[in-house]
């Protein structure tokens, strides 16, 4: 019921301005079933930039991709044959990206991803029309991986499920390690049941457990693992103890580190304003997405500031100088459109009852990802 | 791979089939009496593990939890039961699959709407939280143990109940010839409302219990839907015996192959294939062993000509 | 007999006639709902072949049209990139022409269908739906941890498939195309429901005992209708693919099965435009329940609950009534 | 040549559990005859028609039909070797017309459940076979009526049109009098009487004036064994046959 109100107020106040240079953007985005709350963060936080820029002028229209590849690809298309958008944005998986960004870009649509980085799409497959504003995949993994060096572990034992993103994740935390592996280990997508793992990690005698389960997997693995006394430090990446499941975790999750490019107590003034006006506008504490989303709509508005949509070359140069005050403090794009910016290392902790995450350190700064010199743009 | 960790796989296998087979039981009960293919029992499940998530926050209490589990998925199993289920029994299995389906679609995403779109909290409490030694240095979570107790003593109940009772006597009576038990003057649209009701219970109760290892969330009940199928059709549609064999035989294959399956390949191929070579077969091996089983037993190991 | 008839010209003229009246009034996406429905349809009068007709409830009908996507998928990249598939025995390159596409899909999927069914047949009832189920997951499972066909991220063609003579890329000459191929399949499918064959399948579906005893083996009869039948979906899962220009393991889930039945049913079973009714239906549906409301599909489980429940014999059977015996 | 039996079983046993069905049974069946079997209920006659038709396997002994050991084949198999039979309880394809069901029988003789393009209810070979059929047992009227809009004596018919399309070299018939009614049941004795001619039939009935008007030679099973076999007049004289049988259902 939100998302319709503000979508009426978005398009009441385009009707109420001037009908010139309005601005339509098209979020494509997941609202229904298990994966929506990803989605709703990253609409909750772009529409909330939206709202404090106070431009009338962006016309929003917002569809469910139910997370299903086939059904983003039909939304896009009617977004761009039917509605004529400007932008596109808002998805949130990788295969759901893969289906739609090629062909949105190739139609010569702008797109700014706020969730999923490919490395198809930032190698081989980059375009000038694609902007990440989030992360190429592999990165929070790789900052995993000096992580694990700087803490001096030397024999990690890693596993993630058997999909693209999975095998990402481990050749990533592979590229920056420099220590031995005590066991590698793919599980099945979706899989709730880590006892068989967890076994195994019991057995290995490794110093340390790296683990990239997105979801309700990484719920449960936590859980398990916290029950089955053993003590080896995890390292994950930030999707696991993100703001909306670390309360379904709970003390399970307590002091594990992870690596992310924001955090909540990140200390610059953009920061600390998004973190407050998302807490008063949602009644609930911004999320990783809902930072990401909030970053994405900011960085098209800054763009919009300098050069009208309609103007390709002038809004495309306006996007690549990243000229907006990202909550992660610096941003800027590298060659393949991709972020070049600070992954940090958090650690979970719980402040009064509600569990979140504290800025520790540092992992890589101004990181930039592996793919960038596969792109010929 | 040591000894010892090949006798914790098996555990942990032990332990996974014994609450596939709670799920698996009602199921198999359900279509045993009424012959009904419930594609939203895994709803039920969600019910329980949802009612369990909230009355712990609001109560602090596992007992309570898991009573609010038993209760609020009888009662969505009866509601449902009396509204749309008895609409289906004697269509055939086209029409149960596809309506149970549309259950599935507003079970789902009504909960979204009640519940919100993030998963909720649920622990284990804290007498059975952490590991307890075993023979052999075996370290195991005391609480999957516990699991392994709990699976094994409703199995237990289940056949006394199905054997000893009068309610039984009706459902065994039900299974063999439907207007024989209205001839004897037994009320059968009661009688199916109390059996779906308690297919949902243990449903709803394998929700609560396995929601405090994993995630309570939307969804949470399909991928443990298609397993409970797995089980059923490997053991028999219709026998409870065939289910605890199934569900056991299910939670080895899977558990097992997932250790195992991998080191297998690491023998012949390169590490890294082996590993996601071993990942992939292993996630399909419950799938192979169901065909395997209905290739040489059409009707299950236990199921009837 | 003859109101199903009227309604049946009815039906496909409907669908001939929102897309041209889109083409009119220059609303693309309608023609490219219109053109999902078709296929939908396509895979839905396929699956009825065997459901339908031949009283085989398949849900692992998706794998086949997910074989049907991957054909099309896996032969598109390979041109894509100049590679051959493979080189030994012979070597096959990729290619970009839909006929020759097709000609690989109908037959990988001809052939799985003819494996799977030759081993399911073996059961019959739930045992049937429930191992046919089996080996869509096996497909589905396979397919996300296969890589090099791009796992669970499925795979890009970046330009829809050539046709000869057409523009494939113009919606509407694509409509056609399909809407072609689903006539060239009800005409192919009324045929063998006419045929002998077709009074076999009816026969084994509904009294297999007499089905024997009058010398015609019901398990060859049925394996030949869940192959054809497997066939059809396989050609409509290339179709698919060519749609969206993607392909991703979700056209092998299980919820794909869930739906392509649900057409069937929507529509009516054992009707020869059952599928395409639903199929049409079910995608107006999605569209416009999804602009309601978040959460749609509470709606939308309420409206198919509604037909199981009470339009017995789906949407045709509450128009026709009861199926009366033909000729 | 004549006395060459077109069928026989040799020494047939099925026992279900502890219940023997058939306890080592022999007969035959020649050119031209009706053999009727009788027995109380209960005494295994369904049994034994489907270990010969192929859909129950014997534990022991052969079938022998037309001098083949067929005990191995199935019953599609024994069918298509010319083994034509009629169900106990009406077996066909409801939802089909009457006609429909006749020139399923056809198509089978035919074998060309496999032709798939060629409009089978166009087929005029076929067609003219089964309305022949239908004709025969005096169902032609009904061709357009759905099967299961008939009477149970009228369906009871269609099972003998739907054998008669297999042109079988012997019947294999179950009761197929049962419910046809005072006439019915004289126009299809009547009807069997000249069918003979075409081929032999295998008869269970349990209507004993129809059985001993048509039969040339009777059986009688009793608990799944053979206590007699003879013509009419020595059945209705044997001692065994009275006190095992007879007693209860006096010809």
């Amino acid at each position: 019921m939100k998302m319709k109100s503000l979508i009426a107020a978005a398009a009441l106040a385009a009707l109420a301005g001037t009908a010139q240079a309005e601005v339509k953007v098209g979020m494509i985005t997941t609202l229904s079933g298990g994966g929506a709350g990803l989605g709703l963060d990253v609409r909750d936080g772009f529409l909330l930039a939206l709202k404090q820029s106070g431009r009338d002028d962006i016309e929003m229209i917002i569809e469910d991709d139910q997370q299903k590849p086939d059904v983003a690809v039909q939304i896009a298309d009617r977004m761009i044959q039917a509605e004529d958008v400007d932008v596109l944005t808002g998805i949130i998986w990788s295969n759901l990206a893969m289906a739609v960004v090629p062909g949105a870009v190739a139609q010569g649509k702008f797109y700014l991803s706020p969730n999923a980085g490919p490395s198809a799409l930032a190698g081989k497959g980059c375009h000038p029309n694609y902007f990440n504003v989030a992360w190429q995949n592999d990165n929070l993994h790789e900052a995993a991986g000096a992580y694990a060096n700087s803490a001096g572990y030397t024999n990690s034992f890693i596993l993630a499920p058997n999909y693209p993103a999975g095998q990402d994740a481990l050749t990533g935390y592979k590229r920056f390690y420099e220590g031995e592996l005590s066991g590698e280990l793919y599980t099945k997508l979706g899989q709730t049941d880590y006892a068989a793992e967890i076994a195994q990690i019991r057995a290995s005698g490794a110093d340390s457990v790296f683990f990239f389960l997105p979801g309700g997997m990484g719920i449960s693995f936590l859980k398990q693992y916290a029950d089955s006394g053993v003590d080896i430090p995890l390292i994950g990446p930030a999707f696991s103890f993100d703001q909306g499941i670390l309360q379904a975790v709970g003390d399970a999750a307590l002091g594990v580190v992870n690596t992310s490019q924001w955090a909540k107590d990140l200390d610059n003034p953009t920061n600390a304003a998004f973190v407050e006006s998302f807490a008063a506008e949602y009644g609930r504490l911004p999320s990783l997405y809902a930072s990401q989303g909030f970053d994405t709509a900011n960085l098209m508005i800054s763009a919009l500031e300098k050069a009208d949509v309609s103007d390709v070359e002038g809004f495309r140069a306006a996007l690549k100088a990243a000229d907006f005050a990202s909550t992660r403090g610096d941003f800027a794009f590298g060659p393949n459109n991709h972020p070049i910016q600070n992954i940090y290392v958090r650690e979970v902790i719980k402040e009064g009852d509600i569990y979140t995450n504290r800025t520790i350190g540092v992992a890589i700064e101004n990181h930039a990802d592996a793919y960038a010199a596969e792109c010929g743009m | 791979m040591t000894f010892v960790l090949l006798v914790e796989q098996v555990l942990n296998g032990l332990q996974f089939g014994v609450m596939l087979f709670l799920m698996a039981a009602g199921l198999t009960l359900i279509f045993g009496v009424m012959g009904l293919i419930n594609l939203a029992h895994g709803s039920l499940y969600m019910v329980g593990a949802f009612a369990a998530a909230t009355v712990a926050g609001a109560t602090g209490s596992f007992l309570l939890a898991l009573a609010a589990s038993l209760g609020a998925a009888a009662l969505a199993g009866a509601l449902v039961e009396l509204t749309v289920i008895r609409r289906l029994y004697g269509r055939d299995h086209l029409d149960q699959v596809l309506a149970t389906f549309a259950l599935i679609l507003i079970f789902s995403e009504g909960t979204r709407w009640l519940f919100g779109s993030f998963p909720l909290y649920l622990d284990i409490p804290p007498a059975l939280s952490g590991p307890v030694a075993l023979p052999f240095g075996i370290d195991y979570p005391r609480y999957r143990l516990a699991l392994i107790g709990i699976g094994l003593a409703v199995a237990a109940a289940l056949f006394l109940l199905i054997s000893r009772t009068r309610l039984g006597i009706q459902i065994r009576a039900g299974e063999e010839d439907r207007e024989m038990i209205a001839a004897l003057g037994v009320d059968i649209s009661k009688l199916y409302t109390l059996v779906f009701a308690l297919g949902a219970a243990l449903a709803g109760l394998a929700g609560a219990l396995i929601g405090a290892i994993q995630s309570v969330q939307v969804g949470m009940g399909e991928p443990v839907l298609i397993l409970a199928f797995v089980v059923i059709v490997i053991g028999g549609i219709g026998s409870i015996r065939g289910a605890l064999v199934g569900a056991i035989l299910v939670g080895l294959t899977d558990t097992l192959g997932r250790a195992l399956l991998p080191v297998l390949f690491g023998l012949v191929m390169e590490p890294a294939a082996a590993m996601s070579a071993g990942a992939s077969l292993a996630s399909m091996a419950i799938y192979i062993l169901m065909a395997a089983v209905l290739i040489l037993r059409p009707r299950g190991l236990f199921g009837r000509a | 007999m003859r109101r199903e008839h009227r309604l049946n010209a009815l039906i496909l003229g409907l669908v001939l006639a929102v897309p041209l009246w889109a083409w009119a009034t220059s609303e693309p996406f309608t023609i490219t709902l219109a053109t999902r429905a078709v296929i939908f349809a396509i895979a839905g009068v396929g699956l009825n072949l065997a459901l339908g007709t031949g009283g085989l409830v398949s849900l692992g009908h998706a794998a086949f049209f997910g074989i049907g996507g991957y054909a099309m998928g896996i032969l598109a990249s390979h041109a894509q990139t100049y590679t051959p598939l493979f080189e030994w025995p012979f070597v096959l390159e990729g290619t970009k022409s839909m006929p020759v596409i097709w000609l690989l899909a109908v037959a990988a999927s001809a052939l799985a269908a003819l494996m799977i069914g030759a081993l399911s047949l073996r059961t019959s009832g739930v045992y049937f739906i429930m191992i046919t189920l089996a080996f869509g997951q096996m497909f589905y499972y396979f397919m996300i941890s296969w890589p090099a066909y791009g796992g669970e991220d499925g795979l890009s063609i970046y330009v829809r498939n050539g046709f000869p003579g057409l523009n494939t890329l113009d919606p509407i000459q694509f409509f056609a195309l399909s809407f072609a191929i689903l006539c060239a399949v009800l005409y192919l499918v009324t045929r063998l429901r006419a045929s002998a064959f077709g009074l076999a399948l009816g026969a084994a579906r509904q009294n297999e005992a007499r089905t024997r005893a009058v010398g015609i083996d019901p398990y060859r009869v049925r394996l030949l209708a869940f192959t054809l039948s497997g066939a059809i979906t396989g050609l409509a899962g290339a179709l698919f693919a060519d749609l969206n220009r993607f392909v991703s393991p979700v056209m092998f889930s299980w919820h794909t099965s869930g739906e392509l039945i649900v057409f069937i049913i929507l529509g009516g079973v054992g009707r020869l435009m059952g599928p395409v009714l639903g199929a049409a239906l079910y995608v107006a549906l999605e569209h416009h329940l999804g602009g309601l409301s978040d959460y749609w599909q509470i709606y939308f489980g309420a409206i198919l609950l509604g037909v199981v429940l009470f339009a017995r014999g789906g949407l045709i059977g509450l128009i026709v009534g009861r199926e009366t015996a033909h000729d | 040549m004549t006395d060459t039996p077109v069928l026989e079983l040799r020494n047939i046993c099925k026992r279900f559990g502890a219940v023997v069905a058939s306890n080592d049974v022999s007969l035959d069946l020649r050119p031209g005859e009706i053999h009727a079997l009788i027995g109380p209920n209960g005494a295994g006659k369904s049994t034994l028609i489907a270990q010969i038709a192929g859909t129950l396997p014997s534990d022991a002994g052969q079938v022998m039909f037309e001098g083949r050991d067929v005990t191995g084949l199935d019953a599609v198999a024994r069918a298509r070797a010319g083994l034509g039979r009629t169900f106990q309880i009406s077996s066909l394809a409801m939802e089909f017309t009457v006609l429909q069901n006749a020139v399923l029988g056809a198509v089978g003789q035919a074998r060309t459940a496999f032709s798939l393009l060629r409009p089978v209810m166009k087929d005029r070979v076929l067609v003219a076979a089964a309305e022949a059929a239908l004709e025969a047992v005096g169902l032609a009227e009904f061709r357009a009526l759905r099967t299961d809009e008939l009477s149970h004596g009228q369906r009871r018919q269609l099972e003998v049109a739907v054998a008669l399309t297999l042109r079988p070299r012997a019947f294999l018939m179950d009761e197929p009098m049962a419910g046809l009614g005072m006439e019915g049941t004289a126009a299809m004795t009547g009807f069997l009487d000249t069918l003979r001619q075409r081929a032999p039939i295998l008869l269970v009935e349990h209507d004993m004036d129809a059985v001993f008007r048509l039969a040339d030679r009777i059986s009688v099973l009793v608990y799944g064994e053979i206590v007699a076999t003879g013509r009419p007049d020595e059945i209705r004289a044997d001692a065994a046959v009275r006190s095992a049988y007879l007693g209860e259902a006096t010809p």
